[in-house]
């Protein structure tokens, strides 16, 4: 009699504890879980000497310098080859460095870098960089780290990217149903789009 | 940005589409993964790419000849999708079906991919070099006279390319050769106006008599036309609505969009234009009397019993002509089949001429200032010639681009067996079909969508605001992509490495045909719109940008003198008992002549009227069909003369009870995955007669008989059981009569 | 979920759609400022397939050969269809006026009756107006093509792009990335090219404006020889779709229209199946036929 | 003092009646009627409830509540997530429609009945239990059973109000 | 007319019977059971070929979408109604005869039930992605649409199917203690002693035994009313021509009893025979069962007119003419082989003699379930080749040997369910049988001594 009356109270424990998370389950943006595998590149680019902080001995550049399609394409894009050598062709103290041996072998090749892509989205999934790049870094005018960081993570830390978000339905809902502000000086809010022909195609 | 000197090939190629990402079923992986593709990168990249952002090129539609000018949509590297460009005159940013598919040409799992060299009945792959090779060696010591090339119509610098090789060979036998074109009707205009191809203005006439032009289906410049229908059946011109008649025995698309068709007995064309003629005399208009005097016989009566065309339908037609001017009468591909083609042409023509028509809906067009790259039209007779010549053993190497007579030669005409009389038959091919794989030597060429040309446009469109007649253009087609295959070659590049051959030293400062292109443009500069002092290079983009090249035609001026001098129509022969059906081999929209067959969009596309795809079929009158005992699906044999072809029947009401109707196009024994051994190939039985005049075969003078095989099948076909009843059916398709509603007043 | 959406969701009780009792459209309550409707001109429209082919290189349509063809499993998003005159008798088609030609997609109704029967909720109505239908959600329980009083809902009978083989290496290149290929299983049908509406208004929102006819046109729109098809906003009085629909006299949530209670009536805008309620977004116009002649 | 128990095997109820007739009227020590009597029987026999006395069945307040609890929570649950985030227009429909959630509602009632029911059940007929001590085969087959349990003492009466009534067996539980 | 049943049964007589039958049937039961086995594993195999190709190789096509899955989907459905029939609205009407067949008749519903589940699965176009259809919360964060008929026709199932098994199962429990008590080596009393959870038949446990099982029956009525409307409201909700009629609900429940009691007769007769019930199942049973079934399928008939005449009388233009296409379409056959089978034939069972000859009867029943098929099929089939869109109306679409074969497996997988059940639990109930019969002979005694009293009535004077 007892272990039956356990066990239905542990089946309607069960039952609310599984109620309660649907009514308001907000999912923790990251949990080590989370964390994506680590992915072997052609090249250990060193994402904290370029973008990192002064103080980690960074060089602070925008990560629009690079990914510069970002702001006006659906993808953010991986520079060409041109946009490393305009660079290093001309940064002669780390030129024997490696890594930079094996970017000159691949330009010298005229052969494009076969990176492997990190935050890869099923392919029904439309994820525009764009929009989210103009409501963030350009309406409400925040660090351009932060708005990168909110699905990519603290890249400024990392050598090669690794996935720090889950990335899941779920997760973009958790966003998008929070209320933004539409812009940085204005006190109207507004939520990311809860269609679901947005995002699926 | 660091210094790159690609030229335009080497530009293509670093967007490479290779490693670029393909579209890909998207119920796949429900789950972000990480680390399993590539991204799509590059070396280096021009700032007008951005990643999923389509640039648009402009071209040239090289599906049909009518030339139209197209964007073509490319991502990452990769043509997309064909579009219309806005500022063509000729198709206003509109682009028909075939026209889309080009597409599908390019990308074609079917083309011709190495050279291949025939050695009995195997072949084998070679090199270029080795294929250029045994082209020297063949043609050494062959002499001028004994090398023919064929080729379908063709235009621009390929064109002179071609020209130049062929008197570098000393050979003046060039034919071209077109499965289907209007080559009488070009004869008879030149005859009636004073030029083979004036500008029809359907946009401004009030009435459109079309005696069998598929003016919106695959007639000359379809897109074209169809855009001057769309103004013309508009209520809120000032013309107000048109009225469209079609004359014609089969029902083309235009018939089926017609307020009134009329089907008229196979043949009598020229016959019903006359007794029109005498109708309008009789209604008060005056006819000159050069005319009357040939029209003047034509009655109501003998028109009527002739054509089988009522007489009040005459008098009604006649009556509408007369009070609504101006109008426009088309002579098609209907009325100019037989061997009295052009005399129906020619009656046809008066029609015009007694209307008032010349000068105000038939316009003088321009031809464009250089004669080198203006259109050589083709036409059948260019075939029986050529045909003539293999069978006399006159011609010893053959090279042949671009057509198929193999496929499209009436078997009467033996034309494969004459073919294989030559020694050695060049191919440049698309596809492996009849005639390349009837060849020696088959030379793979590049899709339009990867290949340098220039294309005149034989049927000239001007804008609207080009008025007068001395617009002309020249359009651009460039590569849009990287090859596909890469050991393709485009026509241009493989007639110039030929050239080489002969003319080295004229032609050692072109390393390709792009190079060639590139400097004759630049040369005529001033004459293609530019300023003597342009930069080159940026005069040489901003060409390549519009993708259309207006250019000061040299004006050309109609005649409204057609005459009726020698006019003389056959008295309608009773039918043969034996073969009491004449056979209409119809052009569809999509297949037309069946060098686009093999592209599955048009396959899949049904036949507009019959809604049939994937195969031929034989459209029976249900009235004829009721006399054989026929009902749709049976497999009947349809035999003339000179051949027969066995498929399934469709009781179509459009036509006439006399006549029976094919698509052409069909039946393919080669050519790829998608063409081979879909339906029945109807050029084959066509009886060899010719219209008298221009000796070109008559598509429509053959004869035929149709018996049961006893096999049924289930048509595979769009249209449900009920076909187009909507009989106690709700609102689908709805019909209003135009003076029930008031058009003017439209948006 | 949380009590302020239930309460918050439940106050859209009817409020949020454009289909109601009272005079409608009311603008003021429509969710979003965009209503994508069409216009067809039947009297323009020749039946040349134009729209449909380019639809299939658009939309990525599989090309499914005849044996399935002949199974009814064509996948043509835009169908043209042909009428003839009955006039010589019932069963006897008369062609002596021609034939009627009328191009059948999506009617992208506003009030559709394959959305609330999807078991999964894999076709919505979205905020402007499109019937869409999610891809991956879908399970296949195609009850939605047992209720659509059309029939435009083509199904993926067989997995095409892997195991049919429908695009062979290298036609698979030409299939356009905005969207995906759909595979064995899966409900489609026309979007109103979503990947073109969807580029045209995330462009104007980049440049803070509203969307205009020329920042968007659907693949068959763009082919049409003829230009017989319209397709805008209609929520945007100047959009050449939103005059047509007012010439026209059609009203977006009425399943009878005005003008066609009226004696006389000389206009030849209407919509198929109507009276079924489901407010089709799709204007067709009447053929018209000369009778002088 | 310990308890023992005896299980007496009837040929038909009306002996078994007897019994327990006789034995709810005697005064036997350590024993209640109410309490320590158990019949048992191969058959539903209502009548057995009323030689027994009114013993209560609070099947139907599991029911009661099962049910509307079933009810209650489908149509929150369905309202609710209907109205989530992800709150999606369909057909002209609102979004959080009353009569097909009331179709669900209706389910999940009849739903919470029948499986708070059956728990009730089992919770009030003492379901799942491991065998009494005495128990015989015969009761399943074809005979009637009565169980007692009386102190040590009166094992002896109640053994011969037993054979009084021609028991066809009795058993004893061994002996401690 | 004879008895129900014999009175003078000895109760261990009625244990001894019932649980040979679990021991030794008749070597039909075995050929039975090898035929169902080879059916099923016709459709496993049909199943995976669709699975892995698609569902193409059905043959369904644009407006045929559904083909015979739902059809038959309705057809087990209908005839899971049996068992509700019989044990539940019987059971509340005090109908005693229907004790010792009423353990199989809810035994069919339970797997007719799991059958017609299974046309779920094997209908939908991608199997593996069936849980978008649950309603639980996922990291998508996305529920399933309550709004949809298939969704509320889901959760009736779940609610009907899992009710039914408990019914099933508290109904069995004291014959399981009896098998408990017999069977003694083996999985069996294992199996028989865990699921008997401890019965003793004491009092306190029969007195809550009958609460429950009157509750749960009492709930089972309107369950499985709604479970059939609901089915029909797939139809009816939508706005297709000759579905979208108001009659549908009641007209789908008589139906499912009707179909539900054409099946009781046919598997009365093969387990009669089978687990040699001669004692049992009687034939006065089988009368009472047949005329039960007369009176259903008149009910059907009568609510089919009304359809008919409901949409002839209507200017529902496009109902009128699928119902015109049914009668003299392609459909034509199977209209009026339904027709003939489920209004003409149970006429037959109007015959005093031939209701308790079983082969007739057996031969009838079967004929009634096909044209019960039928039923299902013509209200499906017809309206998507006959909708509103002319264009796309299809004479030629035909269901492929793979639908077929689904469809004649499904029947083999509901039997092989059926036997191997029959096998393991008591497929008479023998607890009720004995209350049957004690209650028979106490009424017969009563009767002898009124005899006897008015005999000795009639002596004294």
């Amino acid at each position: 009699m007892k272990c039956f009356l356990r066990s239905l109270t542990l089946l309607v424990g069960l039952f609310f504890y599984a109620s309660s998370h649907a009514a308001d389950a907000l999912p923790t943006l990251t949990t080590p879980d989370d964390v994506g595998p680590v992915i072997e590149q052609p090249i250990e680019f060193p994402h904290f000497r370029h973008a990192g902080d002064a103080k980690d001995g960074g060089m602070q550049i925008n990560c629009m310098y690079c990914h510069t399609y970002a702001r006006r394409s659906m993808v953010a894009g991986i520079p060409p080859i041109q946009k490393c050598i305009g660079c290093h062709q001309s940064i002669e103290s780390v030129r024997d460095k490696p890594r930079i041996q094996k970017l000159f072998e691949y330009w010298d090749a005229k052969k494009a870098i076969p990176w492997k892509k990190v935050h890869d989205l099923p392919d029904f999934v439309r994820f525009n960089h764009e929009r989210h790049i103009q409501r963030f870094y350009f309406q409400q005018d925040r660090p351009y780290q932060e708005v990168c960081g909110y699905c990519h993570g603290n890249v400024k830390a990392m050598t090669v990217a690794q996935r720090q978000k889950p990335i899941t339905m779920g997760w973009c809902a958790s966003c998008h149903q929070k209320d933004h502000l539409v812009s940085a000086n204005s006190s109207k809010t507004g939520h990311g789009p809860n269609d679901c022909f947005t995002c699926h195609k | 940005m660091t210094e790159n000197d690609f030229n335009r090939r080497d530009f293509l190629k670093v967007l490479g589409w290779g490693g670029a990402a393909v579209a890909l079923s998207g119920c796949g992986n429900t789950s972000i993964q990480d680390g399993q593709e590539t991204v799509t990168s590059y070396v280096t990249l021009p700032s007008f790419v951005v990643p999923s952002i389509s640039n648009y090129f402009n071209s040239t539609c090289a599906q049909c000849d009518a030339g139209c000018n197209i964007m073509g949509r490319v991502r990452e590297g990769r043509v997309l999708k064909a579009e219309g460009n806005p500022n063509s005159p000729i198709n206003r940013g509109r682009m028909c079906g075939l026209g889309q598919s080009g597409v599908q040409a390019h990308y074609n799992p079917d083309r011709v991919r190495e050279p291949l060299l025939r050695t009995g009945d195997k072949g084998e792959t070679i090199t270029w070099d080795k294929a250029l090779g045994l082209i020297n060696e063949k043609l050494n010591g062959t002499k001028g006279a004994e090398i023919a090339f064929i080729t379908g119509g063709m235009s621009g610098h390929v064109q002179a390319l071609l020209g130049n090789y062929m008197d570098a060979l000393g050979s003046k036998n060039h034919f071209s050769y077109e499965a289907i074109s209007p080559a009488v009707l070009r004869a008879a205009n030149k005859k009636a106006y004073g030029m083979s191809m004036p500008r029809y203005r359907i946009d401004k006439a009030k009435v459109v008599v079309s005696f069998g032009a598929d003016f919106l289906g695959a007639w000359v410049s379809p897109v074209h036309f169809s855009q001057q229908y769309a103004q013309f059946r508009k209520g809120t011109r000032p013309e107000g609505r048109g009225v469209l008649v079609q004359i014609e025995p089969k029902m083309t698309l235009t018939g089926a969009n017609a307020d009134r068709w009329i089907a008229v007995r196979p043949g009598t064309e020229g016959v019903l234009a006359l007794g029109l003629i005498n109708a309008l005399g009789k209604a008060g208009m005056s006819i000159p009397a050069d005319v009357a005097a040939v029209s003047n016989e034509y009655t109501a009566e003998r028109t009527s019993k002739e054509t089988d065309v009522s007489a009040e339908q005459i008098e009604k037609l006649a009556a509408l002509l007369k009070e609504r001017t101006p109008s426009l009468v088309l002579a098609g591909s209907a009325a100019e089949g037989y061997a009295h083609g052009s005399q129906n042409a020619a009656a046809i023509a008066l029609l015009n001429r007694v209307l008032g028509n010349v000068g105000k809906t038939v316009e003088a067009s321009a031809s464009v200032p250089f004669p080198q790259i203006a259109p050589t039209v083709g036409n059948r007779s260019s075939l029986i010639a050529l045909n003539d010549g293999l069978a006399a053993g006159k011609y010893k190497v053959v090279f042949s681009y671009g057509v198929n007579p193999v496929f499209s030669a009436p078997a009467s005409m033996k034309f494969k067996d004459n073919f294989a009389k030559a020694d050695f038959k060049v191919a440049f091919a698309h596809y492996m079909d009849e005639t390349a794989l009837a060849a020696d030597l088959i030379l793979p060429l590049d899709s339009a969508m990867e290949d340098w040309a220039t294309v005149v446009p034989e049927y000239m469109a001007a804008p609207e605001e080009a008025g007068s007649n001395t617009y002309a253009q020249m359009s651009f087609r460039q590569p849009m992509m990287e090859k596909v295959f890469p050991d393709t070659r485009g026509v241009g590049d493989i007639l110039l490495a030929l050239l080489k051959q002969r003319k080295a030293d004229e032609y050692k400062p072109f390393d390709d045909f792009y190079s060639y292109l590139r400097s004759a443009v630049l040369k005529n500069k001033v004459a293609l719109g530019g300023k003597a002092g342009d930069d080159d290079e940026v005069f040489w983009n901003e060409t390549l940008s519009k993708g259309i090249v207006p250019l000061k035609g040299i004006a050309g001026s109609v005649s409204a003198k057609a005459s009726a001098a020698g006019l003389k129509l056959p008295v309608a022969a009773d039918a043969d008992p034996s073969y009491p059906l004449r056979l209409i081999p119809a052009v569809s929209a999509s297949i037309r002549d069946g060098r686009n067959a093999n592209e599955p969009w048009l396959q899949e596309s049904p036949d507009p009227l019959t809604t049939i795809v994937w195969d031929s079929w034989v459209e029976i009158n249900p009235k004829t069909a009721a006399k054989l005992g026929i009902v749709e699906g049976d497999i009947v044999e349809i035999a003339s003369r000179s051949g027969s072809i066995k498929t399934q029947a469709y009781l179509f009401p459009g036509i006439h009870p006399d006549a029976v109707s094919v698509p052409v196009g069909y039946g393919h024994e080669a050519m790829g995955r998608y063409a081979r051994g879909v339906g029945a190939n109807v050029f084959g039985m066509l009886d060899a007669v010719y219209d008298k005049e221009t000796g070109e075969l008559a598509l429509n003078e053959t004869s035929v008989k149709i018996s049961k095989t006893g096999q049924r099948v289930i048509i595979v076909k769009e249209e449900g059981p009920v076909g187009g009843s909507q009989a106690g059916k709700p609102k689908i398709a709805v019909q209003v009569s135009a003076d029930k509603v008031d058009l003017s007043k439209e948006v | 979920m949380s009590v302020s959406n239930l309460l918050e969701n439940w106050s859209k009780f009817r409020h949020t759609h454009p289909v109601d009792d009272k005079g409608y459209p009311d603008w003021e309550a429509y969710p979003s400022d965009i209503k994508w409707a069409m216009a067809i001109d039947l009297d323009a429209c020749t039946g040349c397939n134009a729209c449909s082919v380019a639809c299939y290189a658009e939309n990525n349509l599989p090309v499914v050969g005849k044996e399935k063809y002949s199974h009814g499993q064509a996948m043509h998003w835009m169908r043209i269809e042909r009428y003839w005159d009955e006039s010589a008798g019932v069963g006897e088609f008369g062609a002596d006026k021609g034939a009627r030609f009328l191009p059948m997609m999506c009617q992208q109704c506003e009030a559709a009756p394959c959305e609330t029967v999807c078991p999964v909720g894999a076709t919505n109505h979205t905020e402007d107006g499109l019937n869409s239908q999610i891809y991956n959600r879908c399970i296949g329980s195609r009850y939605c093509s047992a209720n659509c009083p059309y029939k435009v809902r083509y199904f993926n009978w067989y997995n095409y792009p892997e195991q049919e083989k429908v695009w062979p290496e290298p036609l698979n290149q030409q299939l356009n990335p905005d969207l995906t290929v759909r595979t064995k299983g899966v409900m489609e049908k026309c979007t109103f090219c979503k990947q073109r509406t969807y580029t045209a208004r995330n462009n104007a929102k980049t440049e803070g404006r509203q969307v205009q006819d020329s920042d968007v046109q659907t693949a068959c729109q763009e082919a049409c020889p003829v230009g017989a098809i319209t397709f805008g906003n209609l929520h945007n009085p100047e959009s050449q779709v939103a005059k047509q629909w007012q010439s026209q006299q059609v009203d977006l949530t009425k399943e009878v229209q005005e003008k066609d209670e009226k004696e006389g009536n000389r206009l030849r805008g209407y919509r198929i199946l109507e009276e079924l309620r489901p407010y089709p977004s799709v204007m067709y116009l009447e053929r018209v036929r000369e009778s002088a002649v | 003092m310990s308890k023992r128990y005896l299980l007496a095997l009837y040929n038909n109820f009306d002996e078994a009646e007897a019994v327990v007739r006789e034995l709810r009227n005697a005064d036997i020590k350590g024993f209640s009627a109410a309490d320590d009597l158990v019949v048992k029987s191969p058959i539903e026999h209502p009548e057995v409830e009323e030689f027994l006395g009114d013993k209560p069945v609070k099947v139907q307040w599991f029911t009661l509540g099962g049910a509307l609890t079933g009810g209650l929570l489908a149509f929150s649950l369905i309202a609710g997530s209907q109205a989530s985030f992800y709150s999606q227009m369909k057909g002209g429909k609102p979004i959080v429609p009353i009569p097909p959630d009331l179709v669900l509602t209706y389910e999940m009632f009849i739903l919470g009945g029948v499986y708070i029911t059956v728990l009730g059940f089992l919770f009030c007929a003492g379901l799942p239990a491991r065998r009494s001590p005495l128990y015989s085969a015969k009761v399943s087959e074809d005979q009637i059973g009565i169980l007692v349990k009386a102190d040590d003492g009166s094992v002896a009466i109640l053994k011969d109000i037993f054979t009084k009534h021609k028991a066809l067996e009795i058993q004893e539980e061994a002996g401690r | 007319m004879g008895k129900d049943i014999r009175e003078d049964i000895a109760w261990a007589q009625i244990n001894k019977d019932v649980l040979k039958s679990l021991e030794s049937p008749r070597k039909l039961y075995w050929v039975i059971l090898l035929v169902a086995i080879a059916m099923v594993g016709v459709a496993v195999g049909c199943e995976i070929y669709q699975y892995n190709v698609g569902l193409g190789v059905g043959n369904f096509d644009n407006p045929n979408v559904w083909g015979l899955y739902i059809a038959t989907f309705i057809f087990w459905i209908g005839m899971s109604h049996s068992g509700t029939l019989l044990s539940a609205i019987l059971h509340l009407m005090h109908a005693d005869w229907r004790k010792p067949i009423y353990r199989f008749a809810e035994a069919m519903t339970t797997f007719s039930l799991m059958t017609a589940g299974l046309f779920v699965m094997v209908h939908l176009g991608r199997l593996w992605q069936v849980y978008y259809a649950l309603p639980y919360p996922s990291e998508r964060w996305v529920w399933p649409n309550f709004q949809s008929p298939l969704l509320w026709d889901a959760m009736a199932i779940f609610t009907y199917l899992s009710s039914s098994v408990l019914f099933l199962y508290i109904g069995s429990i004291p014959d399981l203690a009896i098998c408990r008590d017999n069977i003694h080596q083996g999985w069996r009393k294992k199996l028989y002693t865990l699921l008997a959870l401890g019965w003793e038949g004491t009092d306190r446990q029969w007195r809550n035994f009958r609460v429950t099982y009157l509750t749960i029956a009492c709930f089972l009525i309107p369950l499985a009313v709604s479970v059939h409307s609901i089915v029909a409201s797939d139809f009816a909700m939508s706005q297709q021509p000759g579905w979208h009629i108001t009659s549908f609900p009641p007209y789908f429940v008589a139906g499912a009893l009707y179909s539900g009691c054409a099946a009781i007769i046919t598997l009365f007769i093969i387990l009669r025979y089978v687990f040699r019930f001669e004692e049992y199942m009687t034939l006065p049973i089988l009368k009472k069962t047949v005329r039960l079934t007369f009176a259903i399928a008149m009910v059907w008939t009568y609510l089919n007119c009304v359809e008919f005449a409901a949409t002839w009388y209507s200017h529902d233009v496009a109902a009128k003419a699928v119902l015109i296409e049914k009668a003299t379409g392609r459909f034509a056959p199977f209209f009026w082989g339904m027709i003939f089978c489920g209004s003409v034939l149970p006429f037959v069972m109007m015959v005093k003699k031939w209701q308790t000859n079983i082969p007739v009867m057996f031969a009838v029943s079967l004929l009634l379930n096909l044209g019960m098929w039928l039923e299902r099929w013509m209200i499906v089939a017809p309206t998507f080749s006959h909708g509103y869109y002319p264009w796309t109306w299809d004479e030629h679409m035909w269901p492929s040997m793979v639908q077929w074969g689904i469809v004649f497996g499904s029947f083999g997988w509901f039997t092989l369910l059926f036997m191997v059940f029959c096998k393991i639990v008591p497929s008479v109930s023998m607890y009720e049988v004995k209350e049957m019969v004690y209650h028979r002979s106490l009424a017969l005694k009563k009767e002898e001594q009124a005899v006897k009293e008015e005999l000795a009535v009639k002596g004294a004077n």
